[in-house]
């Protein structure tokens, strides 16, 4: 038999090493696909931990898909914090995409110290305006919103593609369904020349600061979380809920269009209706591998990705399929989610004999 | 200076292999490799947010010759290949190239695609024929409207229904949307995706095969075919990066039929003796380049 | 009284419990025993661990020490088998939880069959089921509509539901933790009067209250716990209310009572307010609150209080009439609104509505006042001056808590009880509306709760309390209204009422008709 | 307009509805099964893949179609067993189990896939489900070419949803899980295992969840594809809340879905030319909003989805 006790507050220790546990575990698991495509499991390694951190090249990349990751996984955390369930964060992203670069692809003609704000802006705005719908049905209406905001995902995607489609293809682009290019003023600085690291990198992180000083030290946090709580006792003690869980909202949405916004401004220059490879959804696992911590969500995003890139970057070397990458992304999802466990709980492993023993 | 065989080849696709399309080069360059060619390593399912990245790391690994499709990350692929100017590209787009290491190629199977329109519109008994797409982009257009055009050369009355199911890959819903055009009366469909001949084998009518030939599998249901071969533009790359000539030019024409890049193919038995003649005294006249074939990108529109 | 059946057999034998969660030890070497036909009570005060031991009997927690035996079929006493409620249910101990165990959103029937009937079979045998509960609700006094959703029952319905659950399973042994916290006077007579019928064919029964006039009045013997520790076991004649306060607190408790002192001014008017229909909604209800009174709310719980509690809390609108505080309109106030007004509301579930389990005690303890300047500067906290604050609460109020920084779930009822009177009467309100301030808590919280609610009175704040519990209205109001069936009554002084017919008015009958 | 209206009057529109709507049938009550129990399964796209690739490649290595059917369940109930794991004993978030589930199930079928056809470029086929033709039943009236023109597996489904519907309302089982979603300390008091249903649920729900892949490759193609699923699992996942958690109301959920596609697929070639061919595909989801919008206030739902339940924990 297994019990559960609760444990807190975690030690920082055990806050490094369970994690650790568990990303190791999760590559020995990860060695049976590997030794299966016929590969030596050490060179595997070995070629994926200079995939993600071999080079500067290899180095940027993996924090150019983090990037849009810390952006959704916090996007996740704060909403998941209030409980507001945003599975929405896909669709949001698209939307601040969109927004992107309709302002910014010609719309407004300014130098880049005005355009590049209004830009993040508007991709910002549009998320968060996304979400508000969800977040309206559920407070006025009690529907529920985890699939509200999964059904949007699908509905703004092929929104995207009908603008893509429709007024806002690119006459440029040989029929192709995408957007007209951002203008330079409108982009994203890059961080380092020749890289493709840009200051998409640098909103991600002062955002997280920005969700952890707002969740630990206002008032507004402060509500947030008496409203993920319990949302009757906040109710019942002034906390404005609905107020409450439309702000989250809008910031929510808010965090996953500006991944959106990055991804446009910082990366790709124009839109296209396969932007994102699954951000949305990615961001939630984030989220939870760090315990809806914002400052965890950095080094959960840093994790994925460098899995992922280095994984990626392995099969390439190697000749494997690459859909070895997804794979163990998710089997290190997986052991990571169970070392959580062992973080908030103390397990014990009760065999019946040693019940009986204890009683004498 | 010249590079020594066997070349190293990298491919870079954004779906997997079996997608019609991207099998043809993976079938050119897989040859090479049989012959001794080219080694070959291949990335499939490449996310557009990774194309970049994966460009580069071949690159840095010293290939020889990136193959790819830069469709939905030109200026990305463009930019990737200028800072690697000893690495030849060459890219699917639909746009020029790039100098001085970016060549292109497109499937430019517009003149197979109009014959086997004219098979079957001279077939179509109901005259209407069903047609399913992916995605309206050029590449689908310029073949469907092709297709389109020579049906109506040789059957004015013929009516086309055109449905796309923004997808590339749902064979079931490609199957359903054919199924649909089956119940409004189409007596042939061409088959853009997979799934479509599907369809018309399972209810008894004919299809037009695209790209690959399926008649095997769909026996007494493939009317005709456009073929696609991207044997000649990847050959033709192969030589030019062994003598040290890769240019940044447009591989499109090597899919012309006249370079044996695009070939058609039509069942007699089931299009009968007199419009497979006809057929191909147009193929003939189109390789003796006294019929030109339009290039039309846009979407094509049901006419019914 | 029957008398105390002492050579009956064991039915149930606690050896020696110790049960501890982390370093707080819940049972110590608590021994018990209960024989056949006899009604055991169980006193002590919150956090005593009565529920905890109760819990380790039924399988629901692993004692860490010590066993519980119960008669095999040759009829002498063996071992359970730990942490398995089956075992338990196997060996005839039935279980009523303080927080009821039935699934909402099936039938009474439904519920009473859960886990009778193998899995694995494709019949379910309702009509013979049903039979056999027929009879038993004949024989016990106990009648549930069986095939009424548990959503669409009362509470005392719902108390039946889980009684009959554990007839129908043959029980040699009824636990019920705290039935009567949540039953009105009437129910828990026809509740106590069932008991003693069970008893006397056969049954043995443990039951936990706080409430020492039913303890003396429905046991054989009883058992007091405190901190853990079993302190005393002994038959029920000869004991008495101060002696067994004693031994559950350790000292002696003070009773408050209220002085007499002249009441004020009108402060709150309620003017013909009404709701919708429905469950619990009030029509026309008219309701004036003098200052330094204490108005007493009397009625069966589902008659219109919860809903008044609502409109006065400001988590509802009345549909019509109007609401006044010293000439200001609160009608359609928000709960802010009614805090910044100066009303305090003790809710009446504090672990639903009080507290924000996971966060702190300081946390909880300035969750009202946040948004006021004391608690942020730009809308940043000072945690400062908010765990100075919390540190006072704690000591004034005597919040036993591991510090202003324990998660308030962690609590038990009283203290949890004490956070929500620390935040909500520091303020100094005009107005304070007590909704069941003292249901499960034990004789000293509950004293706590009167002493403060005495102190808002003498300093001129309007009070008004609705509670299920006679006694105490009778002791603390000035005045007593009726609400039933969503009508107030008008109120009276509480000198001219007496208990007896306060009791028949909340189940309906008019004032002649009581009278 | 009348156009419309032969669409909604001919027999093989709603053969259509019915096939489309099949892998749908097995998603939602797999679903159902779960959050009954009161676990939210968002494993359900990735449990369709797995479904619709062990399926294919059981019958491609020669199990059989039924063999294929079977090797699809199992496949189903590994990935419902993990995530049942995740979720109830360990008592993790459902929505990033789920999601997890996904993420692996799909990449394990694609390795597995790509591993084992490393160099096909065209997919291999089976031969598939074919449709039945029962004799005498095939000739009744409107019912008999709608239900006799099926796969087996539509039949297998419908079934499905008949044995689901009776075992929850008529079976002890069936009352043990609706309890323990509702309030799994009413199932504990009364001696039974919440840990024990919760997760055979999840692993009976999953395997049902499977089926509607290997409809997929066995029944509605031959041949498994990359990304072929299509979102189909999380349309699943509205349906439940839609059907307010009833088996008879998620079949006719299901069916107005399929019907609806069916619709729009034929609508299409109609008036595609006049409005983007978007608008069509966006409609059912916009329209599960909307049902969604008008039910949830009477929605029943299981009180204790989403909630892991711990022994003895306050
Ligand atoms: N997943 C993680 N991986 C590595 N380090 C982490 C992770 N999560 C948190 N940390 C570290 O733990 C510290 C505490 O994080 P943080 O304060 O955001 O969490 P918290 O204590 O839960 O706060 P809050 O109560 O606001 O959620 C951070 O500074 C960070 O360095
Ligand atoms: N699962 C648990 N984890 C940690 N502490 C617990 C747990 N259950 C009970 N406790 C603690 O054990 C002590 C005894 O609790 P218990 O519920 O048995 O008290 P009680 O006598 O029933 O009180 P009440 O009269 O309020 O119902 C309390 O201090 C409580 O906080
Ligand atoms: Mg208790
Ligand atoms: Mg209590």
């Amino acid at each position: 038999m297994i019990r559960f006790e609760p444990r807190e507050p975690a030690s920082l220790k055990r806050l490094i090493l369970i994690p650790t546990i568990a990303a190791v575990t999760a590559l020995i698991l990860a060695s049976i696909p590997i030794a299966a495509a016929g590969l030596s499991v050490f060179e595997a390694y070995w070629l994926m931990a200079t995939g993600a951190f071999g080079s500067l090249f290899t180095f940027t990349e993996m924090l150019t898909r983090a990037t849009p990751l810390i952006l959704t996984g916090l996007a996740a955390a704060l909403a998941f914090r209030a409980k507001l369930w945003n599975i929405g964060a896909e669709g949001q992203l698209y939307a601040g995409a969109l927004a992107a670069v309709a302002v910014g692809s010609g719309w407004i003609d300014a130098p880049t110290y005005v355009l590049l704000p209004i830009v993040v802006f508007s991709g910002a705005l549009a998320g968060g305006l996304v979400m508000l719908g969800p977040t309206l049905l559920k407070t006025r209406l009690g529907v529920d919103e985890v699939v509200t905001t999964l059904l949007l995902n699908f509905i703004i995607i092929l929104f995207v593609q009908m603008m893509l489609e429709g007024p806002m293809k690119d006459p440029m682009g040989m029929g192709w369904p995408q957007s007209e290019p951002m203008l330079d003023a409108a982009a994203l600085p890059k961080l380092l020349p020749r890289m493709r690291i840009h200051a998409g990198l640098i909103i991600a992180l002062i955002s997280a600061l920005g969700i952890y000083i707002l969740l630990k030290r206002t008032v507004w946090g402060f509500e947030i979380r008496a409203v993920g709580e319990n949302a009757n006792a906040a109710r019942h003690a002034g906390v404005p809920v609905t107020g409450t869980f439309i702000k989250v909202g809008l910031l929510s949405g808010a965090l996953a269009g500006l991944a959106g916004v990055g991804e446009v401004a910082g990366l790709k220059g124009y839109l296209t209706a396969d932007l994102s490879p699954g951000f949305g959804y990615s961001g939630i696992v984030v989220a939870m591998l760090a315990g809806l911590s914002p400052i965890g969500v950095i080094f959960a995003a840093l994790f994925i990705a460098s899995i992922f890139v280095g994984a990626d970057s392995m099969s390439r070397a190697t000749g494997v399929s690459n859909y070895l990458a997804d794979l163990i992304v998710a089997m290190s999802l997986i052991c990571v989610l169970i070392s959580g466990i062992f973080l908030r709980f103390k397990v014990r492993f009760i065999g019946r004999k040693s019940v009986e023993g204890a009683g004498k | 200076l010249a590079a020594e065989k066997p070349i190293k080849v990298a491919a870079i696709y954004t779906v997997p292999v079996e997608q019609q399309w991207v099998s043809r080069i993976h079938k050119a360059l897989t040859a090479a490799k049989e012959r001794g060619d080219v080694t070959y390593t291949f990335s499939e399912n490449v996310a557009n947010t990774d194309y970049e990245r994966v460009m580069r790391e071949y690159a840095e690994q010293g290939m020889d010759l990136v193959v790819g499709e830069a469709f939905a990350v030109e200026r990305a692929a463009r930019k990737v290949a200028a800072e690697y100017p000893d690495t030849a590209f060459l890219m699917g787009s639909s746009f020029g190239p790039s100098k001085p290491n970016f060549a292109v190629f497109d499937n430019f199977i517009h003149e197979p695609s109009y014959l086997t329109g004219m098979i079957a519109g001279a077939k179509t008994e109901s005259n209407i024929i069903g047609m399913v797409g992916g995605y309206a982009i050029p590449e689908v257009n310029r073949l469907m409207n092709a297709f389109m055009e020579g049906a109506l050369a040789v059957n004015p009355d013929v009516k086309f229904l055109v449905t796309f199911i923004n997808s590339w890959y749902d064979p079931p819903k490609a199957k359903e949307s054919a199924f649909a055009m089956i119940d409004k009366g189409a007596d042939i469909l061409y088959a853009e995706r997979f799934g479509v001949s599907d369809a018309a084998k399972e209810k008894g009518i004919l299809a037009i095969g695209n790209v690959i030939d399926t008649s095997a599998d769909y026996p007494g249901t493939i009317l005709a075919s456009a073929l696609w071969h991207m044997e000649p533009s990847i050959d033709k790359a192969i030589d030019a990066v062994l003598s040290d000539s890769f240019e940044a030019s447009d591989y499109g024409p090597y899919s012309f039929m006249s370079y044996g890049g695009g070939s058609f193919v039509a069942d007699e038995a089931l299009a009968g003796a007199e419009a497979v003649a006809a057929a191909k005294e147009t193929e003939a006249e189109i390789l003796d380049g006294l019929f030109r074939v339009n290039i039309n990108d846009s979407e094509p529109k049901s006419t019914m | 009284m029957n008398a105390n059946p002492n050579d009956a057999p064991l039915v149930l034998k606690l050896d020696k419990i110790t049960k501890r969660f982390g370093a707080l030890t819940a049972n110590g070497d608590v021994s018990l025993d209960l024989r056949q036909g006899e009604i055991l009570a169980l006193l002590g005060e919150n956090g005593a661990g009565k529920t905890t031991l109760m819990n380790i009997l039924f399988g629901h927690y692993v004692a860490d020490e010590g066993t519980v035996e119960v008669p095999g079929t040759d009829g002498s006493l063996q071992q359970l088998e730990p942490g398995s409620p089956n075992a338990a249910l196997e060996a005839g101990i039935g279980m009523v939880h303080q927080h009821f165990t039935l699934a909402e959103n099936l039938s009474a029937l439904e519920n009473i069959l859960l886990g009778t009937e193998a899995l694995t079979s494709f019949k379910s045998s309702r009509a013979k089921a049903r039979q056999k509960l027929e009879s038993l609700m004949e024989r016990s006094g106990l009648s549930v509509d069986l095939n009424a959703r548990i959503s669409d029952l009362s509470v005392g319905e719902k108390q039946r539901v889980e009684i009959l659950k554990a007839l129908y399973r043959d029980a040699r042994v009824l636990v019920l933790d705290e039935p009567t916290a949540v039953l009105t006077p009437q129910e828990s007579e026809s509740l106590f009067s069932t008991l003693q019928k069970l008893a006397s064919e056969g049954l043995g029964i443990i039951f936990i209250s706080h409430k020492l006039d039913e303890v003396l009045s429905a046991s054989h013997r009883i058992a007091v716990l405190r901190g853990g520790r079993k302190v005393s076991d002994q038959p029920t004649e000869g004991c008495n209310k101060r002696q067994l306060a004693e031994l559950m607190v350790g000292k002696t408790v003070p009773e408050s009572n209220r002085d007499s002192k002249e009441a004020g001014a009108p402060l709150f008017v309620l003017q013909n307010v009404s709701t919708g229909q429905g469950r619990d909604a009030i029509t026309n209800i008219d309701l004036e609150l003098l200052s330094g009174e204490i108005l007493g709310i009397a009625g069966v719980s589902g008659n219109g209080q919860g809903t008044l509690a609502k409109l006065i809390s400001g988590l509802a609108t009345p549909q019509s009439g109007s609401i006044v505080l010293n000439g200001a309109p609160l009608t359609t106030a928000s709960a802010r609104q009614m805090i910044d007004a100066g009303i305090a509301r003790i809710p009446e579930d504090r672990h639903k509505d009080g507290i924000v389990g996971p966060m702190t005690v300081a946390e909880n303890l300035a969750i009202e006042t946040i948004r006021k300047p004391e608690n942020h500067r730009f809308g940043f906290l000072k945690f400062g001056a908010i765990a100075e604050r919390a540190r006072e609460a704690i000591t004034s109020y005597d919040i036993r808590c591991q510090g202003d920084k324990a998660p308030a779930r962690l609590l038990s009822g009283g203290n949890i009880q004490k956070i929500v009177l620390a935040r909500t009467l520091d303020a100094s309100p005009v107005v304070v509306l007590a909704a069941q301030p003292s249901r499960g808590l034990d004789v000293g919280a509950t004293a706590d709760v009167h002493r403060r609610l005495l102190e808002a009175r003498a300093r001129g704040a309007g009070v008004i309390l609705i509670s299920e519990d006679l006694d105490e209205l009778m002791r603390l109001s000035d005045r007593i209204a009726v609400i039933h069936r969503g009508v107030l009554s008008e109120p009276e002084k509480t000198e001219s009422v007496d208990r007896g017919t306060l009791g028949l008015r909340m189940a309906g009958q008019s004032k002649e008709q009581a009278a | 307009m009348s156009d419309i209206f032969d669409i909604l009057l001919s027999i093989n529109f709603w053969n259509a509805a019915l096939r489309i709507s099949t892998p749908l049938i097995f998603g939602v009550i797999g679903a159902l099964v779960c959050e009954r129990a009161g676990v939210l399964n968002l494993g359900i796209e990735g449990i369709f893949t797995a479904g619709a690739m062990a399926g294919w490649m059981a019958v491609w290595l020669g199990a059989g179609l039924w063999g294929g059917v079977l090797v699809a369940a199992l496949a189903g109930a590994f990935f419902g067993l993990i995530h049942a794991i995740l979720t109830v004993p360990l008592g993790l978030s459902q929505h990033v189990s789920g999601i997890g589930v996904t993420l692996f199930a799909t990449a394990l079928s694609y390795f597995t896939y790509r591993t084992a056809l490393p160099d096909v470029s065209s997919p291999p086929r089976i031969e598939a489900f074919k449709a039945i033709d029962v004799p005498g039943l095939s000739d009744l009236p409107i019912v008999g070419p709608i239900l006799f023109q099926q796969t087996p597996m539509t039949i297998l489904a419908l079934v499905i949803v008949a044995v689901t519907a009776f075992v929850l309302y008529r079976t002890p089982l069936g009352l043990a899980i609706r309890a323990v979603g509702d309030n799994p300390s009413a199932v504990e008091s009364q001696g039974l295992s919440v840990y024990g249903l919760r997760i055979g649920a999840v692993v009976v729900g999953s395997s049902l969840m499977a089926l509607g892949g290997a409809f997929l490759t066995m029944s509605a193609f031959d041949a498994f594809f990359f990304g072929m699923v299509n979102g189909r699992g999380w349309i699943c996942i509205a349906l439940t809340v839609f059907a307010s958690w009833k088996p008879g109301k998620a079949l006719i959920g299901a069916l107005l879905f399929g019907a609806f596609d069916a619709f729009q697929v034929r609508l299409q070639t109609e008036i595609g030319t006049i409005i983007p061919g978007q608008i069509f595909l966006m409609l059912p989801y916009i329209l599960s909003i909307a049902a969604l919008v008008l039910v949830a206030r009477k929605a029943d739902y299981p009180r204790a989805l989403l909630v892991p339940y711990f022994r003895g924990q306050r």
